[in-house]
């Protein structure tokens, strides 16, 4: 296998992520390393050569990389196809391929350069040290009414959407429901979901009530248990003697 | 100066605390303490007879450069004779959020302006534009911010209700958006926060 | 020094950020343009010919003043300062894509690279390399990305323009106002499309 960083884990993805930055950054190597004229990809053996190191580099479950493989598949069908001669139409299957990979290898190149600056900026340090007494200066900010306006005109463009204006959500009464496990639990000393949730209630009241059961389940106040999987919760007095 | 001295200026420069003199002879192993000692001596000498800006001082358990006290206040005054800065257009949406739906939690600004605003409720805190008014209910009681009054002051405003309502901002915007700065009338931010 | 060398001296030390020369002309009111200009001259001939352990630059949108780096290997064996990590080859193909396209969404991004690029994205949103620069049209008016002044000062550039040109680059694209990257883009100043 190639000089791959491999984690301990077998994990696929930290794989990939030690090796390519993506299916073009794969693609491109193998171009490279076959010495492939970019304008004139065989198909048939890139495709190959494609899902052979996919399989090498454990892939098979990426997405990216699967989708890839199957547009290169689709190419090469399309390239099999006959054509006739002199037929003007004809567009090469290839052309967006092509476009891609050169895009991709423009930002390679510029990713060379950022890498080099970087590089260079990473080797001074600036000032690390703030004197108590002087802070950096920063300018004020200049402000217009106008320009306030114009921004409320353009929250309420971009958010006249599903309601976001109109809906006021009910808040949560966390408290509310704690009272009414309170009470229950006042007079016996297990009970069950429906005796603090009424069969009608509002989706508020419902996570209200889930929220007031682990808040006391955390003060202690309370123990919550299920017997088998997919039994009802069980809600338990806890004795004050017994908290954690 | 000495390589020494230099190499002791570019670490104290890129230190965030004082250095302690024997994490300095730490810095060049062929160094003997009474090199190292006479590069500070050296450094120190050379900022006061050059007449810097900055001044070398043992405190703080180690040594730092610091800047020296008489241009502390031209770099404070420096920021409000600073040119205004323009917000950006996130920023303003965001105090136009607060100004409009007070008290009002990160949560929801966020959810309304489509990204995370947590760095620009920071900033405008910092601003002073903004403050934290009450704590909501439910689950963390998460901060609910409000304007301030340096916000009305710096829009010009008596009082929040001098805001326009939401259905009368189309009139609000149609007057001439030249006003925005620096005419009488129309409000003005100078100064910083 | 000058005095007003002084002055600047100390106010660059103060500061972990590139000042812009406009902001350092506000430090003194008298002073013209011309003088600012003299004297961060004289600071950084000053810097240069005495031998320092620092030098002055002009990158990042401003003037700051930076370690040489001669000393970096010192400075970080004896733990006085940590080195930033390097970014990963997914973040900088990511930034690479944003500075040439400004404003730029994330499906666009994605495209080019060929993975999503959501993650990534959100991180250097956290780090402050890019920032939401404006909303692009079309369903759900999706979040456009640009690049910040933090991203010319980490990559040590004054301006996008000193990026290469696309023309400059080794790959030439037989239509180059289809897929070209286009040359690097000018930050958009506010949000709001």
């Amino acid at each position: 296998m190639t000089g791959l960083r491999v984690a301990d884990t077998g994990d696929a993805f930290v794989v990939e992520l030690g090796a390519f930055n993506g299916p073009l950054d794969l693609l491109l190597s193998l171009i490279r390393d076959e010495k492939i004229d970019v304008y004139d990809i065989p198909m048939a053996r890139i495709c190959e050569q494609f899902l052979a190191r996919m399989h090498e580099l454990a892939l098979n479950a990426a997405a990216e990389y699967l989708e890839m493989a199957a547009r290169l598949l689709r190419i090469k069908t399309l390239m099999l196809l006959p054509r006739h001669e002199g037929d003007d139409g004809w567009e090469d299957p290839r052309a967006e391929l092509v476009r891609r990979l050169l895009e991709y290898q423009q930002v390679r190149e510029i990713v060379d350069v950022l890498e080099r600056m970087g590089e260079d900026r990473r080797n001074r340090f600036a000032r690390a040290w703030f004197p108590a007494l002087v802070a950096p200066p920063q300018a004020p900010l200049a402000l217009s009414l106008v320009e306030l306006l114009a921004a409320v005109d353009r929250v309420l463009r971009v958010s006249r959407e599903p309601g976001l204006h109109d809906v006021v959500p009910r808040p949560l009464d966390v408290d509310g429901a704690i009272a009414i496990v309170r009470a229950v639990l006042a007079l016996r000393a297990s009970a069950r979901w429906r005796d603090v949730v009424r069969e009608d209630a509002e989706p508020w009241e419902v996570l209200s009530a889930l929220l007031a059961l682990l808040e006391m389940a955390r003060r202690s106040e309370l123990k919550l248990a299920q017997p088998r999987p997919f039994a009802d919760v069980e809600i338990l007095r806890e004795s004050a003697g017994q908290a954690a | 100066m000495n390589p020494l001295a230099k190499l002791l200026e570019a670490a104290l420069f890129a230190s965030p605390r004082p250095i302690p003199t024997s994490e300095l002879a730490a810095l060049d192993a062929e160094a003997s303490p009474a090199a190292v000692a006479a590069a500070l001596d050296e450094l120190r000498e050379h900022y006061d007879v050059d007449g810097h800006g900055v001044e070398l001082v043992d405190q703080g358990g180690g040594w730092q450069i610091l800047t020296r006290p008489e241009y502390t206040e031209a770099i404070e005054r420096a920021q409000v004779a600073m040119r205004p800065h323009r917000p950006s257009g996130a920023a303003l949406e965001t105090l136009a959020i607060v100004a409009y739906r007070q008290p009002i939690g990160r949560a929801e600004v966020s959810e309304i302006r489509g990204v995370d605003v947590g760095a620009i409720l920071k900033s405008l805190l910092e601003r002073g534009l903004i403050e934290v008014v009450a704590r909501g209910e439910g689950l963390g009681r998460p901060l609910l911010y409000g304007t301030t009054p340096l916000f009305l002051e710096q829009f010009a405003l008596r009082h929040l209700d001098e805001l326009p309502r939401v259905d009368e901002l189309a009139v609000a915007l149609s007057q001439p958006e030249e006003g925005s700065l620096g005419e009488p009338g129309h409000p003005v931010a100078s100064g910083g926060a």
